[in-house]
């Protein structure tokens, strides 16, 4: 069999894998369809040039097989030819740029009215704070991580008091509301990332950094670590409730404040103080 | 590769040259170190700093290292590079202050 | 001692003979060349079976050396994979591979892959062996400095492997060794192993730093007569971009490695922030992580096209030898090697877009790593053009280039997906990239490998590699390892991360268990088929065709020694003199379909070849 | 160091003398020799490592909210009982640009062949790099006495002592194997090896005044560095 024609039939089982896979992208649950059209739209044009690029070659592979009596044509160059092709390769790139440039300037500018969410992981889990009614996140540090303080909230900042604790690896979302994921990490690399909503970024150690989305399908989704950070990796997975209003505002009511857990905490010293003295 | 003939008589610099440079030297070291006796800050500093280790890097380089005399060549292969660090230390400057911003930010009360 | 050498008193009188056949005397206007302008260079001849073969100056030995050694890690990164891809496709299989040995082995797997095997394939091994040679020079210009250089290599890859045997065991902590949890417990081998991973990749900077002066000086000094840089094949061009990029890339690796030791032994907090482990702060603090990131990668990209340029310019070599073609657009082809090698100093942190960096630099990367995509297109269009209106040798070589091709184009696309910044937030570390960058990186280099040891297995050892086996070596390899890379795309579009060592209760997955599992089949066949060609070797080392002089009909000057295969020295008495570039093929007018680049115009005087 | 001659072609000066050397054959630095052009691509490649270090200082000090320790205190000596901010800074740099001045004029003497005054210099500037390299070590010595370590330091931000002793550790490691060099090459010179071009340890090559120039640009190049290290390190 002539080696040109197993080539054409790769190229061909590439397109068809492509066309008939089951296996694609879950449907998009957040606000980044956008980047899916521009993967479609990188598949249209990479995939346009991988293909003609290929079936080019099969091409020539067939037509100009050896022969003993054909002499290879002898032209060292075509400036024009290249010239043409450098530009077309050029707007190819431009194309594809251009709508990824864009929804990338949308990715690092949050709207304004979007929820914080703090996330926190550390080897190998994940818990989130929510702002209390006065709608903005106290600060933290590492050091002050303890069993009184699980978030490591700097007990002098007001901001922190009213914020809401979710000891739990599952966070619930309020569909159609933009929230900035403010990812922190009190160990090594860790990146909070669920398919569905497309968006990622690493959690780095001594600094904080976010990104945003707005869900909007409610649901279950899986939360999975992306970023290797130790033998756990794999395990490290979490989830995400995205729910209509009103049953959000339910679980909200439900969840455990930081003063909540400084007054619990406060009294059981006093009692404990009241048991010695007894 | 010994491509100098004995008897070829090469031409040599003065000495005078590199006496001037070598007191320039000292003297561009005693400017700089002069910015730190009188304890300039901000702006004038770092101007002034960054003046005389260019204006030394460069006579080191262009003198005694001899690039004043090579061929463009050789001095175009050496310089180019240093877009690449350039360019780096660019992109660092504004990554130090990024981080310095998240961490004052959110980090310390009041940020 | 000193008649160890070769002692050349005096520069040759070359200067008004040229070396075309016999017609010795009088040589017409149109084929003067220069006279030397350098003089002959002294050799140090070895006498005994060490110096001959072991402590040996002689590039062309040196260059098998790294050869042989670059392909034994090589073996054992296959060995690696296999082990990897048991536990994922058939999880548990072996029960040994717990999440801590896979996680090694991934990284080992990695890192051994692109420095110890690749770069130390490509640079050391080919460069060694092909530069001399093809510029026309009789050996590197610093032979002792090489002969170091492979020994360095030789203690690094002794370290590396001795990392697998010491207590906790070589480093887990994935190849880019990302600090903060490469040195912290949590992460396999986080004591020993990721000290004696940092000493082996600062020797193997420190040999190939070795290396890579010689092989720069070679082609930037010791060039024979009439051999111009735009007469270089573009294997030499493809191989010294590289070494450049090598030269000033592996600085930020070493420094980085050096300052990840300190944080390790010492205690300072280069890239250490606070760290609270099992509710205990640690003594660290202030450092930040993504500076490493950002040396690291400051390394690592241009270490991959480190791997991809000497593949772009040994490809360039076959495909026009053996399609009986000029490479299309020579210039072009030297400008975009060139460029992509600037350009790659540039672009390192689209391996950072979702890192956490300042968010801005999107805008910057996506930019410039889209940028590369146009002179490394030209490439691919001036590959395929040469094969236009060629006369194509369907050879087991040949297959080997259009292999390459294939994969090439296919994860260069996929590197554009990656690039265009927004689109890499979803896809980034999903087996997408994994797809990436073993289609263009362990796939496409490995093609061109293959091709070049068929084609100059008849140089170095003076017999044909057999054919019949070489053919099934490349279908083999070429569709077994399309059809483990291809499907890994469509794992990263559902989702599935890169190095998870399982993930069998997500939904992610369960709908791709089948294609894993056929995966893993295909690699364990890939694999395999790499024994053919050792096997091929082994035997045709004995029984062999003989090849006998330039039995490919090229044109450069590796095939043009008096001595097949070369000796020390490489050119007897006589250096060589080049007339041309070494791409005339079926050139109109000349009765072969061949003109070598030592014949001087006035023997091919009616022809209509390009002024080079 | 002298304008090169080749037999068969004339040499231009400037881009024009550039494009012709990149398109000519044999050798793309004209007159150049093989170990000088080695020498000169390897600082090139050491340069790389060295801005690392710097850049990664930069990063590093510049993302601390921590304070940072006041160099122009910190290396304070005491002369006659008064503080005097970065003196032994000071001194060192002196002794550099000195040892560095010995060794451009070692060149010169070793290109007229003038091997009495060559060897006496490469010596005088073996001897400044030694003194350096002691004044260092002192420096080492007084900052550890006084709590500096690596991994922290009583003045402020840990980094501070990491940085002082990685970057003046490489650089004083340049410095030491350059020294040692120095004295090999001093006893060279006076043994005449150069006269005799008498065959290296390391090369085939045989012995040329070239090898002091090759050595003077290495050892230039440390002096360099510093240049560097004190504008950032000690001034900034
Ligand atoms: C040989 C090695 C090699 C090569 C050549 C490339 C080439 C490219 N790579 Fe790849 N890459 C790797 C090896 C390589 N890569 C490795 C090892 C990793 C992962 C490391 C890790 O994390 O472990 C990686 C990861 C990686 C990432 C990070 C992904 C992530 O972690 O999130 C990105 C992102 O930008 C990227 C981009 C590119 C681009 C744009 C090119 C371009 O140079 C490709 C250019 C080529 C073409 C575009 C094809 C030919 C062109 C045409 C036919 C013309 C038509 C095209 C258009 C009009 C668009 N690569
Ligand atoms: C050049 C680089 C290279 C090569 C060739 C390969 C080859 C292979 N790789 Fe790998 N791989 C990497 C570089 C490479 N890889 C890197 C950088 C990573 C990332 C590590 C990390 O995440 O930290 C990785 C990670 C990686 C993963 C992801 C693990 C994870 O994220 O959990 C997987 C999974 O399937 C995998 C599989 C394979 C397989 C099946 C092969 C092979 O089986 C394919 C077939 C192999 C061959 C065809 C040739 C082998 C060659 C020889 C034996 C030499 C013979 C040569 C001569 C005689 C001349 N590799
Ligand atoms: Cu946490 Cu991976
Ligand atoms: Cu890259």
């Amino acid at each position: 069999m002539h080696p040109g024609i197993i080539f054409f039939l790769v190229i061909l089982g590439s397109i068809l894998f492509h066309i008939f896979t089951p296996w694609y992208w879950t449907d998009v649950a957040s606000n980044w369809g956008g980047m899916d059209d521009t993967i479609t739209l990188t598949f249209w044009i990479g995939g346009g040039v991988f293909v003609a690029v290929c079936l080019f070659m099969v091409y020539c592979v067939f037509k100009f097989s050896y022969k003993e009596n054909r002499k290879a044509e002898y032209k060292p160059e075509d400036k024009k030819l290249e010239k043409i092709l450098t530009w077309a390769t050029t707007l190819g790139v431009v194309a594809l740029l251009a709508p990824g440039l864009v929804i990338w300037n949308s990715y690092v500018n949050v709207p304004k009215n979007a929820l914080e969410v703090d996330v926190m992981a550390w080897q190998w889990g994940w818990q989130y704070r929510l702002p209390g009614k006065d709608g903005k996140l106290g600060t933290t540090q590492v050091v002050n991580v303890n069993d009184n303080n699980p978030f490591g909230i700097n007990l002098d900042d007001p901001y922190g008091k009213d914020d809401v604790m979710i000891q739990s690896d599952v966070l619930n979302l309020e569909n159609n509301v933009p929230v900035k994921i403010l990812l922190r990490s009190v160990d090594v690399l860790h990146n909070w990332y669920v398919p569905q909503f497309r968006a990622k970024m690493d959690a780095v150690p001594g600094i904080v950094t976010f990104y945003w989305f707005e869900p909007n399908k409610t649901g279950e989704f899986e939360v999975l670590c992306v970023e290797y950070c130790g033998v756990g990796h794999y395990a490290m997975r979490g989830g995400v409730i995205v729910q209509e209003t009103q049953e959000y505002n339910k679980w909200l009511d439900q969840q455990e404040l930081f003063s909540d857990l400084i007054a619990k905490q406060e009294k059981m010293e006093t009692e404990k103080t009241k048991l010695v003295k007894k | 590769m010994s491509n100098t003939d004995k008897k070829e008589q090469t031409s040599t610099h003065k000495i005078g040259i590199y006496l001037w440079i070598w007191g320039l030297l000292f003297v561009l070291s005693f400017f700089s170190y002069m910015v730190d006796w009188y304890q300039f800050q901000g702006m004038l500093r770092w101007s002034l700093i960054l003046f005389f280790m260019f204006l030394k890097a460069g006579l080191i380089m262009a003198f005694f290292m001899h690039l004043f005399w090579e061929r463009y060549a050789l001095v175009n292969v050496l310089l180019w590079p240093m877009t690449a660090i350039a360019c780096f230390i660019f992109l660092m400057v504004a990554e130090f202050k990024y981080t310095l911003f998240t961490r004052l930010f959110y980090f310390f009360v009041g940020g | 001692m000193s008649e160890d050498y070769n002692d050349n008193k005096t520069i040759h009188a070359q200067s008004s003979e040229t070396m075309g056949g016999g017609s010795a005397g009088v040589t017409p206007d149109m084929d003067y060349v220069r006279p030397a302008e350098i003089a002959d260079q002294d050799l140090y001849h070895g006498h005994s079976f060490i110096t001959k073969w072991i402590f040996c100056q002689d590039a062309k030995v040196i260059g098998v050396q790294y050869f042989l050694l670059a392909t034994f890690t090589g073996v054992v990164g296959l060995i690696l994979s296999w082990l990897m891809r048991l536990q994922l496709g058939f999880p548990g299989a072996a029960g040994f591979v717990t999440a801590e040995h896979y996680y090694q082995f991934v990284t080992m797997h990695g890192m051994i892959m692109v420095v110890y095997f690749l770069t130390a394939l490509f640079l050391g091994g080919f460069g060694n062996y092909l530069i001399p040679l093809m510029v026309g020079a009789r050996d590197m210009v610093f032979p002792y400095l090489n002969m170091v250089s492979f020994w360095s290599f030789f203690v690094a890859v002794a370290v590396l492997m001795a990392s697998f045997f010491v207590p906790g065991g070589p480093t887990g902590a994935g190849w880019t060794l990302y600090p903060p949890q490469t040195i912290l417990e949590g992460t396999p081998g986080s004591g020993a192993g990721i000290l004696l991973m940092c000493l082996s990749l600062i020797l193997f900077v420190a040999g190939f730093t070795m290396g890579g002066l010689n092989y720069l000086i070679t082609v930037l000094q010791a060039r024979t007569r009439g051999m111009t840089l735009m007469r270089m094949p573009l294997t030499v061009w493809g191989i010294f971009t590289a070494t450049v990029l090598a030269m000033l890339a592996f600085p930020a690796l070493l420094v980085g490695a050096l300052m990840m030791s300190l944080d390790k032994v010492l205690g300072t907090s280069f890239f250490m922030p606070t760290i609270l482990k099992a509710g205990e702060v640690l003594e660290y603090g202030g450092g930040s992580p993504i500076l490493f990131q950002h040396l690291f990668w400051f390394f690592g990209h241009p270490e991959v096209y480190i791997v991809a340029l000497p593949a772009f310019g040994i490809i360039s070599d076959l495909i026009s030898v053996h399609a009986r073609k000029n490479i299309f657009g020579y210039r072009m082809m030297v400008w975009a090697i060139v460029g992509i090698g600037a350009l790659s100093f540039f672009v390192w942190a689209h391996h950072m877009y979702v890192s956490g960096m300042n968010p801005w630099f999107g805008f910057f990367f996506a930019t410039t790593t889209l940028i590369i995509a146009v002179p490394t297109a030209m490439k691919v269009y001036n590959w395929i053009l040469t094969l236009w209106r060629g006369n194509i040798r369907m050879n087991t070589v040949m297959l080997w280039c259009l292999g390459f091709i294939v994969t090439f184009v296919n994860g260069g696309i996929t590197g554009i997906f990656l690039g265009n910044v927004s689109v890499d937030v979803p896809l980034s570390d999903t087996y997408f990239v994994v797809a990436h960058f073993h289609m263009v990186m362990g796939i496409a280099p490995l093609m061109v490998i293959m091709g070049a040891v068929y084609h100059w297995f008849p140089l170095v050892a003076g017999r044909f590699l057999s054919e019949k086996l070489g053919k099934w070596h490349f279908w083999l390899t070429f569709l077994g390892a399309y059809s483990i890379y291809f499907p890994m795309h469509y794992l990263g579009f559902i989702g599935v991360p890169r190095r998870y060592y399982e993930m069998y209760d997500s939904p992610y997955v369960t709908s791709a268990v089948g294609m894993n599992e056929f995966i893993s089949l295909a690699a364990f066949l890939v694999g395999a088929a790499q024994f053919i060609l050792i096997y091929n070797i082994i035997k045709t080392l004995k029984t062999g065709k003989p090849a006998g002089k330039n039995p490919w009909k090229a044109n450069s000057l590796e095939w043009l020694t008096p001595t097949v295969p070369p000796e020390h020295g490489n050119w007897g008495d006589r250096l060589p003199v080049v007339h041309r570039w070494p791409y005339d093929f079926s050139v109109p007018g000349a009765k072969d379909d061949y003109i070598t680049q030592t014949t001087p115009p006035s023997e091919v005087s009616n022809t209509g070849v390009e002024k080079t | 160091m002298s304008e090169p001659k080749i037999e068969g072609i004339e040499l231009k000066p400037g881009f024009k003398g550039m494009a012709e050397d990149t398109g000519s054959d044999q050798t793309m630095f004209k007159g150049v020799h093989w170990g000088k052009a080695m020498m000169w691509i390897f600082l090139l490649s050491d340069t790389f490592i060295f801005s690392c270090f710097l850049i990664a200082y930069m990063k590093g000090r510049g993302s601390t909210p921590v304070e940072w320790p006041n160099p122009s205190e910190v290396f304070a000596l005491d002369a006659f009982g008064v503080p005097v901010p970065l003196l032994l800074i000071a001194i060192m740099t002196f002794v550099l640009i000195t040892s560095s001045g010995t060794m451009a004029l070692a060149v010169k003497y070793g290109y007229e062949k003038n091997r009495k005054m060559c060897g006496w210099l490469v010596l005088a500037t073996a001897i400044g790099g030694l003194t350096f390299v002691g004044m260092q070590a002192f420096e080492w010595s007084k900052l550890i006495h006084e709590g500096v370590r690596p991994w922290e330091n009583p003045f402020g931000a840990a980094q501070f002592g990491s940085f002082f002793f990685m970057i003046t550790g490489f650089h004083g490691t340049h410095v030491s194997i350059g020294v040692i060099f120095l004295f090999i090459y001093a006893y060279k010179v006076f043994a005449g090896h150069y006269d005799q071009q008498k065959r290296g340890w390391f090369t085939s090559m045989k012995g040329d005044y070239v090898e002091i120039e090759i050595l003077g640009l290495y050892w230039h190049f440390v002096d360099l560095v510093w240049v560097f290290i004190f504008a950032f390190f000690y001034l900034w």
